[in-house]
């Protein structure tokens, strides 16, 4: 298929490296040069004390110029360090980057057979013959340039979505917040204190809400949703209902910040709302000093850490803790007793703040979750691990500590932006050390409980997190992608079944049917894995740099055709 | 069967697809760290195991390379999400169709990490180990065997179908993910649906090399492959269906094939 | 089947308030040689969760564990890594206990030799002989008066002698 | 986006360093990094692998570390440390000590023929000294820059003026007995973020370890040292052996909270050790199938993500037993096999178990040279002496315009420092950007 546009004369240079005695010390590089000679298509071979010196990479281009190679091998380390260095000389050189091609004859082949020099020579000998029949299929490529629009729409208007829309505007990108109720503020306008320092939450998401309201470029669009979104990074283009009213967007990054829900608590532990309550419930009647209870008892775990929700909510131990000490402040003769499983207050503050309900008398008795707390009309029985006996706990007020939930509309808003959802309904990020703010599809970023039930704190650094994530895209004109993506080239069109078997594969969303119902692939969210091509049911699909026929060249090379 | 000096003194040829990531990352390791392993294994490196073409591996074999290693990153740990699972399903099916002519130890799936350059060593070692313990490739040197070429000939082609390749690309979404029905089909169904798969369409390639040459009649075929009639009949009129054979002239009653 | 008391807990953390900072870890128990000695029998650990508890029947009248046989080596209140002072909070339990009467005969007997000689272990006539034949000084006897006055303000005298008449 | 003027100031090249690095970089503002040791990938490269996915460490970083030595907008000076800081947000400069490493960096290309030759041993810092290193050394093997740096306190030419047998070896004539340290002054710096990371508590004060006879039995050892055991390209090959005979342990006791959740060292708690000990355990198991596994704890803290579950699997699939006890000592028998003595809740019993190896997870402190740092940057500490932040935005110091991220301000896993580290990028960026 390449013959009918590569008219020129392949000429290739292979260009072998001493690495001083790394490789000269064990194999003959002179020999080796002389006899690659011999290859298919190579006009021009040296040896060089180090290719990857100043006086290597002068040989290189003045060997470019006068053999006028149109390939360039250099065989000596590895790619993963020296790839790009000989790419940009054989650039300067006046090729195209991507006619080069790396053959590893030292950490792969004369490090590891010190001790057999003939073998190693052979080996070596193979690699670039190998090496050499692939730099004959290569072709050039363009590195991809993408136009990138410098908005960001904001999904949420918690304190995650207003954190990240705040950093964004005041790096100066114009920024949209969309949010379902008709005021910013998420859950916290419905909280009391915050932990674990002693602040009132609406004063807190006041202030921030305040800022929000004076920044410059931020326009913030309530009692909506979004339905549509359409596009790929940099250039997305959304619409939004607003009462009914469409609007459209165009932006350049979306970031996810919707939050979590609460657990419906109907079956839990007796609940009714009334005697038997939630942590959320409590909060209001905390702020309002409506608190008539004398003996408090407070469930933890309630809901979570079991086989349906088997995840810790990480946020519960320190809401318990928070309203424990709000109500000994209130009056320190109400008992407050805390059944908890394993107390997760981990790192300075937090733990600190155990320490203080302790020290304010709070009272806490471990339970197991083989012998889970039997909840009666005014008392809880409990078996105590620690003295190995049943507890009679009498209570006027039972508080349940919920676990935060994946929102039940997660699943609507992860089809229209093609992302995933983990087991228990929460957004799935790009990879959960390195890239927890991202999604595997460029462009669209997450931060707060939505990913993941996060205290304040978290909450807000990833609203930062996603922004700037964003912002690496967004401060960009255009952004250059990587060239060796797949494409369905014009010539291989017919072989396309619209199996769409491609679609699936693909890790990044990157493939996809347009109007016409033709396989598209969207070369600024691939990554060149190659999945598609050695998946595609009829080998339309072709990866660049990695093509089949470059592969079977090395292949034949080796094993002689 | 060969002689057992023989298996001693060769020197087996070797061909591994190393994804860029880890496992070329753990063999540039292994080299850093000075590892001394056998040289029987020539490289060819890949960004993701997952690219890894069935096809690839076949033609190695075809042209007389004694063994194959596919190597990636552990599972769970892929650059690209999840490419190696492609891999593991991509090489699960080439083995399966290797066993029909024996060949399926001569390739092997594995993973190695950018950490573990003793253990790219070691694997390796192995490997080189175990092919000299099986000997030479009967598709190996001057006079390969020619009845197993022909029969290797097939198998590179049904990899290469645009039934197996969608059956593979389709396994995971039709195993892991629920249809329109609400319906998701049990792991070990599909293998049955793959095994099957398999098995028909490496005897219908068989057929269609066999009918290359010249054409034939379903006896005929069936005498050549050594394959029932009948099985012979129903894989003829499938890939007529399929406009890959069609009738060329009918001699007595006997209709005879060609490919087309 | 026990009852939070939180009277009783409230008692133990006014006479000693590093109580409340316990997290129940067991360094205490683990470490205690006691506890080692008697496999578990007496657990420095468990009487600290029946004290936050205010479990007072267990710490009172069943003893279970036995708050006298802690050796007062100190080592628990030199391992918790929350600082809590069990000594003394022990102490305090077994002073409740000696207003009960709940406590072994032979700290009964040392008692009253304190309420009789001024110390718990008296001096027998031998010693007191054989260091007058050495040379050394004579020993002082302690104001016993004062003594008895100081252990009935405490109520001291009143104890053993109820404990004498059970 | 017109050109951005100001540049940023990343101290510190662990991962969290290395991700606001980069994400200042890829937003187009240049960026001066300052790592300490002679490679930048901090803690993450001495990991073997990652909780709860149990990553390859390394092979998730190395192409960051990569990305990050090479990005045209980044200047990496590694070896080196800020001495000096003056002006205010959106317009600092600071002075730089490049200390020499006595190698022509553009010159070595990390072939490690000197330190074949090199007669020096010298204990290995990033393997936890469980090995010896030479004099000339790169300081892990994948690290980055992959060049060699010249121990000058060990080295037999700055000590005994005898030697020099790396400048003989080194056939790119790389070595540079000459150099000598510099001072490099930057300007016009927006912002400056701090992330120096952590130390363990073993590295200041081994006495707190006493008790539980480390340093002084041979088959207890820290977590960080047990994390290089079992890597592939630690001390060890990746395979565990105890340090008094060799053997392969088949019993190991995990202690938890060593140092931490004290009012007597550190009261607070270091965040990650439930987590990594889990996965220490399970990559123990992975090696030897017959392993049996004991964590001490106090309270199994697992908030992450798909943390739960992985202790769930710890205890179903790796032969781990999650025991609620904390440890007070450990003696040992004529064997040198390590015996806990712990209280079993189960039965109220106190109970002794025979183990063969002991690894304690010791408590994360602030990074040695934290208060001559503070003071350089005029930055506040807090009451454990890590860096103090602003209530619930912590990657803001007390001073505008120093941001810091990653275990510096609090003791927290991978994904939370990766997350502020982008999260103090975005706050840099503002005021970078804003001007």
């Amino acid at each position: 298929m390449s013959e009918e546009r590569n008219e020129e004369e392949i000429r290739v240079g292979v260009f072998v490296c001493h690495c001083g005695s790394n490789i000269g010390g064990v194999i003959d590089c002179k020999k080796l040069a002389e006899e690659v000679r011999n290859f298919p298509d190579v006009a021009y071979t040296e040896d060089n004390l180090y290719t990857c010196s100043e006086n290597g990479l002068a040989a290189i281009k003045k060997a470019v110029e006068e053999h006028k190679l149109n390939r360039v091998v250099v065989a000596s380390c590895t790619p993963r360090t020296h790839e790009p260095l000989f790419r940009e000389c054989i650039s300067e050189a006046g090729l195209n980057p991507y006619l080069f091609n790396f053959v590893n004859i030292r950490d792969q082949c004369t490090w590891v057979h010190m001790k057999h020099p003939e073998e190693a020579y052979d080996k070596a000998k193979d690699l670039i013959k190998m090496g050499a029949a692939k730099a004959v299929k290569l072709e050039p490529l363009d590195m991809i340039m993408v136009n990138i629009n410098p908005a960001a729409l904001v999904i949420g208007g918690g304190v995650a979505g207003m954190s990240a829309a705040l950093s964004l505007s005041r790096q100066g990108f114009k920024t949209y917040i969309v949010e379902k109720e008709d005021k910013l503020g998420g859950r916290l306008n419905s909280l009391h204190k915050l932990f674990p320092y002693d602040i009132e939450a609406t004063e807190f998401v006041g202030k921030i809400i305040n800022n929000v309201k004076n920044a410059q470029n931020l326009e913030v669009i309530t009692s909506s949703r979004v339905i549509n979104i359409e596009g790929f990074i940099g250039n997305y283009e959304v619409e939004i209902d607003q009462n009914g009213n469409i609007r459209k967007l165009e932006v350049g990054a979306i970031i996810v910040a919707v939050g979590s829900s609460l657990l419906n608590p109907q079956g839990l532990f007796g609940y009714d709302g009334i005697k038997r309550i939630t942590q959320y419930e409590l909060e209001p009647k905390l702020k309002n000093k409506d608190l008539k209870a004398k003996e408090v008892v407070m469930i933890q775990c309630a809901g979570s850490r079991n086989d349906e929700r088997p995840y810790c909510s990480s946020v519960c131990c320190m809401t318990a803790l928070k309203n424990a000490l709000t109500i000994k402040e209130l009056n320190p003769d109400i008992h407050v007793t805390i059944l908890f499983r394993d107390l997760y207050t981990p790192g300075t503050s937090y733990e600190e703040y155990y320490r203080k309900a302790r020290e304010q008398g709070v009272l806490f008795v471990k339970y197991d979750e083989d012998r889970m707390p039997n909840v009666e009309e005014n008392q809880v029985k409990v078996f105590n691990e620690y003295i190995g006996d049943e507890m009679i706990i009498a209570y006027d007020l039972l508080v349940l500590s919920t676990p935060l939930v994946a929102n039940s509309d997660n699943k609507d808003l992860a089809q229209l932006l093609k992302v995933p959802l983990e087991a228990n309904g929460f957004f799935l990020e790009a990879h959960v050390k390195l890239r927890p703010n991202d999604f595997a599809t460029d462009g669209v970023y997450i931060g707060g409980s939505a990913k993941w039930p996060v205290d304040i704190t978290e909450t807000i650094s990833q609203g930062y997190a996603a922004a700037s994530r964003a912002s690496t895209i967004l401060s960009h004109e255009t952004i250059e992608v990587e060239g060796a993506t797949s494409i369905l080239p014009e010539y291989n069109k017919s072989l396309c079944t619209g199996c769409e078997v491609c679609i699936k594969v693909c890790p990044y969303n990157a493939i996809k049917k347009n109007e016409n119902d033709e396989i598209e692939i969207i070369q600024a969210l691939c990554k060149g894995c190659g999945l598609c091509a050695a998946t595609c049911t009829n080998k339309a699909l072709v990866i660049r740099h990695f093509t089949d026929d470059q592969i079977l060249s090395e292949i034949y090379a080796y094993g002689g055709e | 069967m060969r002689m057992e000096e023989n298996r001693v003194s060769f020197e087996p040829k070797l061909l591994g697809f190393l994804c860029n990531w880890c496992s070329y990352a753990g063999a540039d390791l292994a080299g850093v760290s000075r590892i001394q392993y056998p040289p029987n294994m020539r490289v060819i490196r890949v960004m993701c195991s997952g690219r890894v073409d069935p096809e690839f591996v076949i033609q190695a074999l075809e042209l007389g390379i004694d063994g194959v290693y596919v190597m990636g990153c552990h599972i769970g740990d892929c650059h690209y999400l999840d490419g190696n699972y492609e891999a593991i399903r991509k090489f699960d099916m080439t083995k399966k169709f290797l066993s029909f002519v024996g060949l399926d130890n001569r390739i092997r799936l594995d993973w190695v990490s950018a950490s573990e350059g003793v253990r790219f060593g070691e694997v390796v070692s192995k490997f080189v180990e175990d092919i000299k313990a099986l000997g030479p490739s009967p598709l190996s040197g001057d006079t390969p065997d020619q009845e197993l070429l022909e029969k290797v000939k097939a198998i590179r082609e049904a990899v290469s179908s645009n039934r197996m390749r969608a059956l593979v690309g389709r396994q995971r979404k039709i195993t892991e993910e629920e249809n329109v029905y609400g319906e998701k089909v049990p792991e070990e169904e599909f293998d049955v649906l793959m095994d099957q798969a398999i098995k028909e369409e490496y005897d219908r390639h068989r057929i269609l090399l066999a009918l290359e040459k010249d054409s034939k009649s379903v006896k005929d075929l069936g005498i050549e492959l050594n394959l029932d009639p009948s099985i012979v009949l129903e894989h003829t009129l499938t890939l007529k269906s399929r406009s890959q054979v069609d009738f060329q002239k009918i001699i007595g009653n006997t209709p005879i094939f060609m490919r087309i | 089947m026990s009852v939070i008391n939180f009277d009783f807990r409230n008692q133990v953390i006014k006479h000693n308030a590093s109580l409340s900072y316990c997290y129940q870890c067991s360094t205490c128990s683990g470490g205690c040689p006691v506890a080692l000695l008697t496999n578990g029998e007496y657990n420095p650990r468990k009487i600290i969760e029946e004290a936050i508890l205010g479990l007072q029947d267990k710490l009172i009248e069943v003893q279970d564990p036995n708050p006298w046989l802690c050796s007062t080596c100190q080592k628990c209140v030199e391992l918790c890594p929350q600082k809590v002072e069990l000594t003394e909070i022990f102490t305090l339990i077994k002073n409740k206990c000696f207003e009960e009467g709940k406590y072994p005969e032979a700290f009964h007997a040392q008692g009253q030799a304190v309420l009789e000689n001024g110390i718990a272990i008296p001096y027998s006539k031998a010693v007191l002989s054989r260091r007058e034949k050495l040379g050394l000084p004579i020993i002082t006897t302690a104001p016993i008066e004062e003594i008895k006055t100081l252990l009935r303000q405490t109520n001291f005298e009143q104890n053993i002698i109820k404990r004498e008449a059970e | 986006m017109e050109k951005v003027s100001k540049s940023a100031l990343v101290i510190g090249g662990g991962i969290a360093g290395i991700q606001a690095a980069l994400d200042l970089a890829d937003m187009g503002i240049h960026v001066d990094m300052v790592e300490k040791k002679p490679c930048i990938g901090g803690r993450m490269a001495q990991l073997d692998k990652t909780f709860p996915t149990n990553d390859c460490s390394i092979c998730i970083l190395a192409p960051k570390l990569s990305e990050c030595y090479r990005h045209p907008n980044i200047t990496l000076y590694s070896y080196s440390e800020v001495q000096k800081v003056e002006g205010s947000a959106g317009n600092f400069s600071a002075e730089i000590l490049k200390r020499a490493r006595y190698i022509k960096e553009e010159e070595c290309i990390n072939c490690g023929l000197c330190v074949e030759k090199c007669p020096m041993r010298v204990e290995d810092e990033f393997d936890r000294e469980l090995r010896k290193r030479r004099a000339i050394y790169i300081y892990y093997l994948q690290g980055v820059p992959a060049i060699m740096t010249i121990d000058k306190e060990k080295c037999l030419w700055f000590t005994k003026n005898a030697c020099r047998i790396c400048e003989k070896t080194c056939e790119r004539e790389a070595i540079d007995f000459e150099q000598e340290d510099q001072i490099i002054k930057l300007e016009n710096i927006g912002s400056i973020i701090v992330a120096t990371g952590y130390s363990l508590i073993e590295d200041i004060d081994k006495d707190v370890l006493k008790n539980y006879g480390y340093g002084k039995f041979r088959n207890v050892v820290s977590a960080l040292e047990f994390e290089r055991l079992e890597c592939a390209s630690g001390p060890q090959g990746g395979h565990i052996k105890r340090f008094s005979d060799g053997k392969t342990p088949k019993k190991i006791a995990f202690l938890q909270c060593i140092g931490s959740r004290s009012d007597r060292v550190e009261k607070y708690c270091s965040s990650i050790c439930c987590m990594y000990t889990t996965k220490e355990a399970m990559i123990a198991y992975e090696h030897d199938n017959e392993l049996e596994s004991y964590v001490f704890y106090i309270d199994m803290r697992a908030g992450g993500k798909g943390f739960q579950s992985f202790l769930r699997r710890g205890a179903a699939e790796y032969n781990i037993k999650y025991i609620k006890s904390k440890i007070a000592q450990i003696t040992v028998d004529e064997k040198e096999n390590p015996i806990i003595i712990y209280e079993d809740l189960d039965n109220d019993k106190i109970t002794q178990l025979k183990v063969d190896l002991v690894v304690l997870a010791t408590c994360i402190v602030p990074p040695q040279g934290i208060d001559n740092l503070a003071e350089i940057l005029g930055i506040e500490l807090n009451d454990y002496n890590f860096i103090k932040t602003t209530p619930f935005i912590p990657v803001e110091t007390s001073k505008n315009g120093v941001f810091t991220c990653g275990c510096v301000h609090e003791p927290m896993d991978i994904p939370r420092s990766v997350a502020e580290a982008s999260g103090a990028a975005a706050k840099a960026a503002e005021i970078i950007r804003g001007g």
